[in-house]
């Protein structure tokens, strides 16, 4: 009973997680059309495009491409019932952070394998960059995490919510300042929004691992960043914001930070991958040791 | 007297001798090495815990005795090593490189020898066969001219080790008058309040050996060539089960109870540990940045073997119950799936002839079974739960974040993040891409290669999935240090000290999102499979072009853009400081030798002058 | 037609990603199409990288011989459903172009354009008409451009061979001047 | 004191029959290598029944002349151990020279090598200094013209070098007994040995320190040592397996039994009487000695002067095995020096084998031997990690307690054995060198070796042994156990066997 209860609460945490994404990512093309001063999409366009490309045909190059895929959307899914949403909150004792970061890898492993089996090189070569930008991103971000978790004295994000609850000013965001703006420039890298967005830069390398997707692949490539969205923005939510009492006020902070991201994102060119990387080993890196340092002393 | 512990080394001995005659024979030899392997398992199955046999040796002037002892510690190394050795000795029966069979078993003699001994005759013994063992293995490499510098160089390192380790065992006998080590260690552990120099002094000549053979910063340079160009069959050993020794002679002589003395310390760890911890951190760091811009395949994976050592020092240095806990454990996950890497290697070396990544791809289709093991085995090493990598990595993050070793926690964390970088490339290279016209004939290995394969792939799911299994002994080893250990809760469990993590629920977890994945993926439009040229080529038509396989395969300079930053480090050569001291000694040789003037008269001159000196020495004294 | 295909239709014709294959003049008439005065991206309509991911190819402009190889090229590695925009009158018959020897006047004689916009250059507003026009065909399942490529397959490739034979060159090899020398 | 008067036939028979070879010269050529193999062989036999039916000690008396007043020769344990192991390598070269001594003076070259056994045998057997020193010369003097043998010019040149140091040192040597004798009046090593603190300290410092510079040259200590690079360079194959398997252990024996037995005083740890530790002497000869031994073996090109050099180092690790005094280092000593002379007779051998298949001596000439000859380069391989004192063979154990006693000592021997360690991963290198390259084969397909049954036998048995030792090191290590003893307690172990009713002083 309790088994087909938490399969309930999974699959609604999925479906959440899949149309929260997908909003977000309409929302967010009709913000980024007014700062261009356009009228911009309708902010449904993101649901009528998944849908069309999953009508699609489309081709593949062999097994592992569907798979990879496939594992690309599925892992995600699967690490996001671990997130602590507001109220809902599937596994509480379950919850490490450092598991779903893992988790998550192995969405972006099974992307890889995918778009690189197609064998195209503008592929390959965007994951060389996504994984180039990981290793940038993930070091400051490492530090701030393991700054919350010496801080709470727990690793797990159910924990860490807790020990937030009370008010504005037990936020993580008001105890560990410079850690959240860390974060928060790890987060834009993340995210693959500009000025970090070299992984998928259409003019350079054809859309880097989207250039053999169509159809429906090009659908799940859509649902796993909308869930990688909803994902990343809800970890930060739960390290910094201190989660949220139910689920609502928890995607609209979640929202929150992904209209920074998106207003950055607006107005930034794009890096060069290396120069990606050394300003994540500068700034946020700087940053976060500050507050690692803080944290510690 | 359990005379039982005795066969575990003369069994393999005594297949040594026998393999040793056949060796012309290479299915005989490779067969006789598989049954004696499968024959010291089984004879492993009937030694327990707290058995011991000792035997006594004439020499040095009194009568020595030799123990064999099962701890809790070496029955674990045991298990681990002499499974993997027979599942290694199974898969070598189809095996073509030139590994000897006889080697490989004298190696297991000294294997078992090493981690049951209780006395450091025994110990150094089997330490020194394993050495020259595996020096000799090294030899029968693919590059020839290759192999023979990577056997020189591993053996001036191992035998510079042993030496070292000998001086401390004879200093320690000084001291104490007898061999064993349990007794040594406790006398040390008493010392170490009054004279700690000089039990640093001691037990750093011991760590100097064990660094070496596990290729701990600043000794790991002889890792990548010594894996790179042994015997494809040999590698795996090598790097799963050799690798251990070293790590296992540090935990013999970690619990010397620094804390209780009083020691001063450095973020809750004697600050010893301290600084070993960082060698084992700069480990893993190195072993990963290095990893990542190889080319050749084995030399890939020997810094990413390197590199996770890195990790098993770094998290037994604290020596804290979940240190000690993370250690172990990764160790053995270390070994399944490295193991099961290099042996997905040989696989695909043997197949493909070359080990370069610049010259393979697209394998995956023809290599279905090898092609998913490694899969399995990069998403072990990357960390990925559910499989059995994520667990230990897990706990050293614990381990190291519950002393607030945060700087090391972050480079920990960079090491992983960077060794998904180096496998994913590894992934790439070999299985996905464009397949070469080369290999349209490649064939996948025969079946016992396949047994051996998925039986890894599933053993790195089972102890992933079930951690328990490993967890529970490690529990009891890290009870008979004198630590209490980690709550030991249902099979599945991790337990950390911040959270715990429930495996077969993250396991379930992705069984269902796959389940609705592939419905979805199902459920949508139809989709038809094209042939890998038919590709985006901006518009190209590839025969025009004269596009092939090869040309369109991404493999070469692959991380082009982060060799540029680490450049500032490409210049310190630990390697280059090696090879100074070589290149020193070689000179002062060359300059001595001139003393041999090769002329009557001078010698007779030198004899006088000699006998002048002691004359005058004489008349002073 | 099902109402499945009715609906599948109606959200086809509001999302229709385009690949621009930019020959000529006529690629100076997208960017205001797109940017902030025209704004196509309010009707769905967003520019993609590659043809794997789009749904219209947008031709704009001339195309000679050898571009037209390119274009069948990419055009066949779109998946279906897909349409074809003949941009210009470069498309519809050559435009100034259509006494030249090395460029083709017809489109349509080698793979079905669903839609021509005519002028030169025909203007933004043009472009936005011709996409509101192929919307509706979408949404009325009226283009079916490629249906009708893959059922007159045999007349779209001798139409193509036929000008594609003027690319291969007079004298292929070495031997052969020579010996007429 | 018990009187085995045969026993002098170990002397006596290789003697007789070194002179009467020019007889069976007449008959045939090669039957004088037959017979000096015989006479070798009966050396073997008989010496090996003195030492497995444990006939010692005894004492050899010369006319019925009790020592101290006639010449005797001693058979003690190091002598009976000693004398086997002189025999029987002796017995295996002479199996070689059936092979590889062809051409020349064939029958000339029998009876030096008769010599040359009994000269060692008796240098090793003798209780007399004076004899000793006529030993010495008999032995010398037949390995100068030894090594002139051979068609090579290079062998005179070593012959030369060999004869002008050996000459100093056997003069040195004889100012030293002179010495001694002024001041006690006998040249039994027994009494003097039981009367050395009855002489004036200054003198017999003197006197020690002429002895030990003269048998120094011998020993191979630098820097008495100029000789050995290019004598064993020069020397064929079987006198050099000679010198290093033969002379050095008679070079060394004599050595320290004047060092310890002669100069020594008992103790935990040895020391010499006079002003000046010679046992300290030595320890930093043979020290420098490894040290340039190895460094110089390091750098070179030519596995046979590599192998000289060698054998120069491991004699200092054998005297510095020695020097330390402790019985288990007087151990280490004698077992490293019997290994050393099997596993370096050995691999002179099979140089001797490669150069009389037509193969060079260059490192580079063992490329892609494992290929033309497994058996041979196992050999190598053997003898080369027994050298290394690799476990499983038999140099382990003695390298083991040669460590093992000088950290027991500790002190500054701390510091020797960390040189000497320093050194011996110089060893292990060009040793390891050779081996790595006998098993890289080439890529063009050569011939195979064929090894003939004479060299071959040699070679097979020094394999086995060596082997048989490093995994049963019992049997030699407990005759180097007792010979340990005769060098550390030179009171009971030699003086009062040799004559019972001296005064203990």
């Amino acid at each position: 009973m309790i088994v087909l209860l938490k399969l309930i609460q999974g699959i609604g945490a999925g479906a959440l997680s899949i149309s929260i994404g997908l909003l977000f990512v309409g929302i967010g093309r009709k913000i980024t059309a007014r700062i261009h001063r356009r009228y911009g999409p309708p902010f449904v366009q993101n649901f009528i495009d998944l849908f069309k490309l999953l009508s699609k045909k489309s081709i593949s190059h062999g097994f592992t491409f569907d798979l990879g895929l496939i594992a690309g959307f599925s892992a995600l899914l699967a690490a996001v019932v671990f997130l602590p949403m507001g109220q809902i909150n599937i596994f509480p004792h379950n919850s490490s952070l450092i598991m779903i970061l893992y988790l998550m890898t192995m969405a972006y492993l099974g992307m890889a394998m995918g778009v690189s089996s197609s064998g195209n090189p503008n592929a390959t070569v965007g994951i060389a960059r996504a994984l180039t930008l990981t290793m940038g991103y993930e070091v400051p971000f490492a530090a701030v995490i393991f700054s919350v978790y010496l801080f709470a004295h727990t690793g797990s994000l159910t924990n860490i919510v807790a020990a937030q609850s009370g008010g504005f000013m037990n936020w993580n965001l008001v105890k560990l300042p410079f850690g959240f703006v860390a974060a928060e420039i790890a987060l834009q890298g993340m995210l693959g929004e500009a000025p970090f967005d070299m992984a998928i830069a259409p003019a350079e390398i054809a859309s880097g691992p989207m250039v053999e997707m169509g159809g429906k692949y090009l659908g799940f490539g859509m649902l796993q960043h909308s869930i990688g969205l909803f994902l990343e923005t809800g970890i930060m939510v739960d390290l910094f914001l201190g989660g949220g009492s139910n689920v609502w006020i928890f995607v609209i902070k979640q929202f929150e930070l992904y209209f920074l991201a998106l207003l950055v994102n607006a107005i930034f060119p794009r890096f060069k991958i290396e120069d990606g990387v050394s300003f994540m080993w500068k700034v946020p890196l700087l940053l976060g040791i500050v507050q690692a340092l803080i944290v510690v002393l | 007297m359990n005379t039982n512990l005795i066969w575990l080394v003369a069994m393999p001995l005594i297949g040594s001798a026998v393999t040793a005659v056949v060796v012309r024979y290479k299915f005989l030899d490779r067969l006789i090495t598989f049954l004696t392997f499968a024959t010291t398992l089984f004879v492993l199955f009937l030694a327990h815990v707290g058995q011991s046999y000792s035997w006594t040796l004439k020499f040095l002037g009194t009568t020595l005795n030799l123990t064999l002892n099962v701890s809790h510690l070496s029955i674990f190394m045991l298990y681990i090593s002499i499974a993997f050795g027979t599942v290694l000795a199974f898969y070598s029966l189809i095996d073509n490189s030139r590994m000897k069979g006889f080697l490989l078993l004298l190696v297991l003699a000294a294997n078992n020898w090493i981690f049951m001994s209780n006395d450091m005759i025994g110990f150094f013994f089997a330490w020194e066969l394993m050495g020259w063992a595996s020096v000799v293995s090294v030899l029968g490499g693919r590059e020839k001219e290759k192999s023979r510098h990577a056997a020189l160089y591993y053996a001036m390192m191992s035998v510079a080790g042993s030496y070292s380790m000998l001086f401390g065992i004879f200093i320690l006998w000084r001291l104490t008058g007898t061999f064993s080590i349990s007794a040594n260690i406790a006398y040390l552990s008493s010392i170490i309040g009054g004279h700690p120099w000089w039990v640093l002094g001691i037990v750093s000549l011991f760590f100097m050996t064990f660094m070496i053979k596990s290729g701990i910063f600043p000794f790991h340079t002889w890792v990548p060539l010594a894996y790179a160009y042994s015997p494809d069959a040999f590698t795996p050993f090598l790097s799963a089960a050799m690798s251990k020794y070293g790590v296992y002679g540090m935990l013999l002589f970690l619990p010397l109870g620094l804390l209780e003395k009083g020691f001063p310390t450095a973020f809750g760890v004697p600050w010893t540990n301290y600084i070993f911890l960082w060698f084992g951190v700069i480990t893993a760091v190195v072993g990963t940045v290095l990893s990542i811009f190889q080319d050749d395949v084995k030399k890939l994976f020997a810094y990413s073997s390197l590199s996770n050592l890195g990790y098993v020092v770094a998290a037994i240095a604290l020596f804290t119950p979940v240190g000690i806990t993370a250690g172990i454990y990764h160790a053995f996950n270390h070994l399944l799936f490295e193991g099961a890497l290099f042996i997905t290697l040989l696989a695909v070396i043997s197949r493909s002839g070359t080990s370069k990544l610049s010259e393979m791809g697209g394998l995956w289709k023809k290599m279905p079974i090898t092609f998913f093991t490694f899969f399995v085995g990069i998403a072990s090493a990357a960390g990925i739960p559910p499989f059995n990598g994520f667990g230990s990595k897990w706990l050293v993050y614990q381990a190291m974040i519950k002393q607030h070793l945060i700087f090391a926690t972050i480079l920990l964390f960079l090491a992983s993040t960077g060794a998904f970088m180096y496998l994913f490339k590894a992934f790439h290279s070999i299985f996905l891409g464009q397949l070469s016209h080369d290999y349209e004939r490649v064939k996948e290995v025969p079946i016992v290669g396949q047994i051996v394969e998925a039986f890894l792939m599933i053993a790195m799911i089972f102890f992933g999935v079930q951690p328990g299994y490993i967890l529970k002994p490690i529990g009891a080893i890290v009870k008979s240090m004198g630590l209490k250990p980690l709550p030991v809760m249902a099979n599945g469990y991790v337990a950390g000290m911040f959270s715990n993590v429930y495996m077969p629920l993250i396991g379930w977890s992705l069984v269902v999102s796959f389940i609705f994945g592939f419905i979805l993926f199902y459920v949508s439009a139809e989709h038809k499979n094209v042939s890998q040229t038919d590709n985006y080529t901006a518009g190209q038509i590839p025969e025009d072009w004269g596009l092939t396989p090869e040309t369109y395969q991404f493999s070469w300079n692959f991380y082009q853009p982060v060799e540029k930053l680490f450049v500032p480090f490409f210049r310190i050569k630990i390697d280059g400081f090696f090879r100074g001291i070589g290149d020193w000694t070689k000179a002062t040789g060359s300059a001595i030798k001139e003393i041999f003037v090769g002329n009557a008269q001078m010698y007779a001159f030198f004899a006088i002058v000699g006998l002048i000196i002691f004359v005058i020495a004489g008349w002073m004294a | 037609m099902s109402e499945w295909d009715e609906l599948v239709n109606y959200f086809r014709g509001r999302s229709m990603w385009m690949l621009h294959y930019c020959t000529g003049c006529g690629a100076i008439e997208l960017p205001p199409t797109m940017t902030s005065r025209w704004d196509m991206e309010r009707f769905g309509i967003i520019p993609m990288a590659t043809p794997r991911q789009a749904d219209i190819l947008l031709i704009t402009g001339y195309l000679s011989i050898k571009t037209l190889k390119r274009v069948v090229y990419t055009y066949e590695q779109m998946s279906a459903p897909k349409w074809v925009l003949g941009f210009g009158s470069c498309t519809i018959n050559g435009g100034i172009y259509w006494d030249s020897y090395g460029v083709i006047q017809n489109l349509d004689k080698y793979i079905p354009v669903d839609l021509y916009i005519a002028g030169c250059m025909p203007r933004p507003e043009a472009i936005l008409d011709a996409f509101g026009k192929l919307k509706k065909m979408v949404q009325k399942g009226e283009a079916k451009g490629y249906e009708k490529y893959i059922k007159n397959y045999d007349w779209y490739k001798a139409n193509q061979d036929r000008v594609f034979r003027r690319t291969e060159p007079v004298l292929r090899k070495a031997e052969e001047v020579t010996k007429s020398a | 004191m018990s009187i085995f008067n045969n026993a002098a036939l170990l002397i006596a028979v290789p003697l007789l029959f070194a002179f009467s070879i020019p007889l069976f010269g007449f008959v045939s050529k090669q039957l004088t290598k037959w017979v000096a193999l015989f006479t070798i062989g009966f050396n073997a036999t008989f010496s090996l029944y003195i030492l497995l039916a444990h006939k010692y000690p005894t004492v050899v008396v010369m006319g019925n002349w009790v020592p101290p007043f006639g010449e005797n020769l001693y058979i003690g344990p190091v002598a009976a151990f000693l004398v086997s192991v002189i025999s029987l390598i002796g017995l295996l070269i002479a199996i070689y020279n059936l092979w590889a001594i062809k051409l020349g003076d064939v029958t000339r070259f029998s009876v030096l090598f008769l010599m040359f056994i009994a000269g060692a045998s008796g240098m090793v057997l003798t209780g007399d200094i004076f004899n000793l020193f006529i030993f010495m010369e008999i032995t010398g003097v037949s390995s100068y013209a030894l090594v002139a043998y051979g068609p090579r010019r290079r062998a005179l040149g070593g012959a030369f070098k060999f004869l002008v140091v050996s000459s100093i040192g056997s003069t040195l040597y004889l100012l030293g007994v002179m010495l001694i004798y002024t001041q006690l009046g006998t040249l039994n090593i027994a009494e003097i040995a039981a009367r050395i603190n009855q002489t004036t300290p200054g003198l017999l410092t003197f006197a020690g320190i002429l002895l030990i510079s003269g048998l120094a040259v011998e020993a191979e200590l630098f820097p008495f040592n100029g000789w050995v690079p290019d004598t064993y360079t020069g020397a064929v194959n079987g006198i050099s397996a000679a010198l290093s398997g033969v002379g050095a252990i008679a070079g060394v024996y004599a050595l320290f039994r004047i060092v310890m037995t002669v100069l020594g005083r008992d103790g935990t740890y040895v020391f010499t009487y006079g002003k000046l530790d010679l046992m300290t002497v030595v320890a930093i000869l043979a020290t420098a000695t490894v040290i340039i031994g190895e460094l110089s073996a390091l750098v070179q090109k030519n596995v046979k002067k590599m192998l000289a050099y060698s054998s120069m180092a491991q004699m200092g690790l054998v005297a510095a095995g020695f020097s330390i005094g402790s019985k288990l280092g007087v151990y280490g000593g004698i077992f490293q020096l019997v290994n050393h002379s099997i596993a370096k007779s050995m691999l002179f051998l099979i140089v001797g084998v490669l150069v009389g298949s037509g193969l060079g001596e260059r490192i580079e000439d063992f490329k892609g031997l494992w290929r033309r000859s497994p058996f041979l380069s196992l050999a190598f391989t053997i003898g080369a990690f027994s050298m290394l004192g690799f476990p499983l063979f038999a140099g382990f154990w003695s390298k083991f307690a040669i460590v093992g006693a000088s950290i027991q000592r500790g002190g500054w021997y701390d510091f020797v054995i960390g040189l000497i360690l320093f050194a011996s991963v110089v060893e292990a290198f060009y040793y390891l060198r050779i081996v790595t390259y006998i098993f890289s084969s080439t890529s063009i397909k050569e011939p195979k070796i064929r090894v003939n049954l004479s060299p071959a036998i040699p070679i097979f048995i020094l394999a086995v042994v060596i082997v048989a030792i490093g995994i049963y090191p019992n049997f030699i290590g407990s005759f180097s156990m007792q010979s340990a003893g005769e060098f550390t307690h030179k009171m009971t172990g030699y003086v009062l066997n040799v004559i019972p009713t001296i005064a203990a002083h």
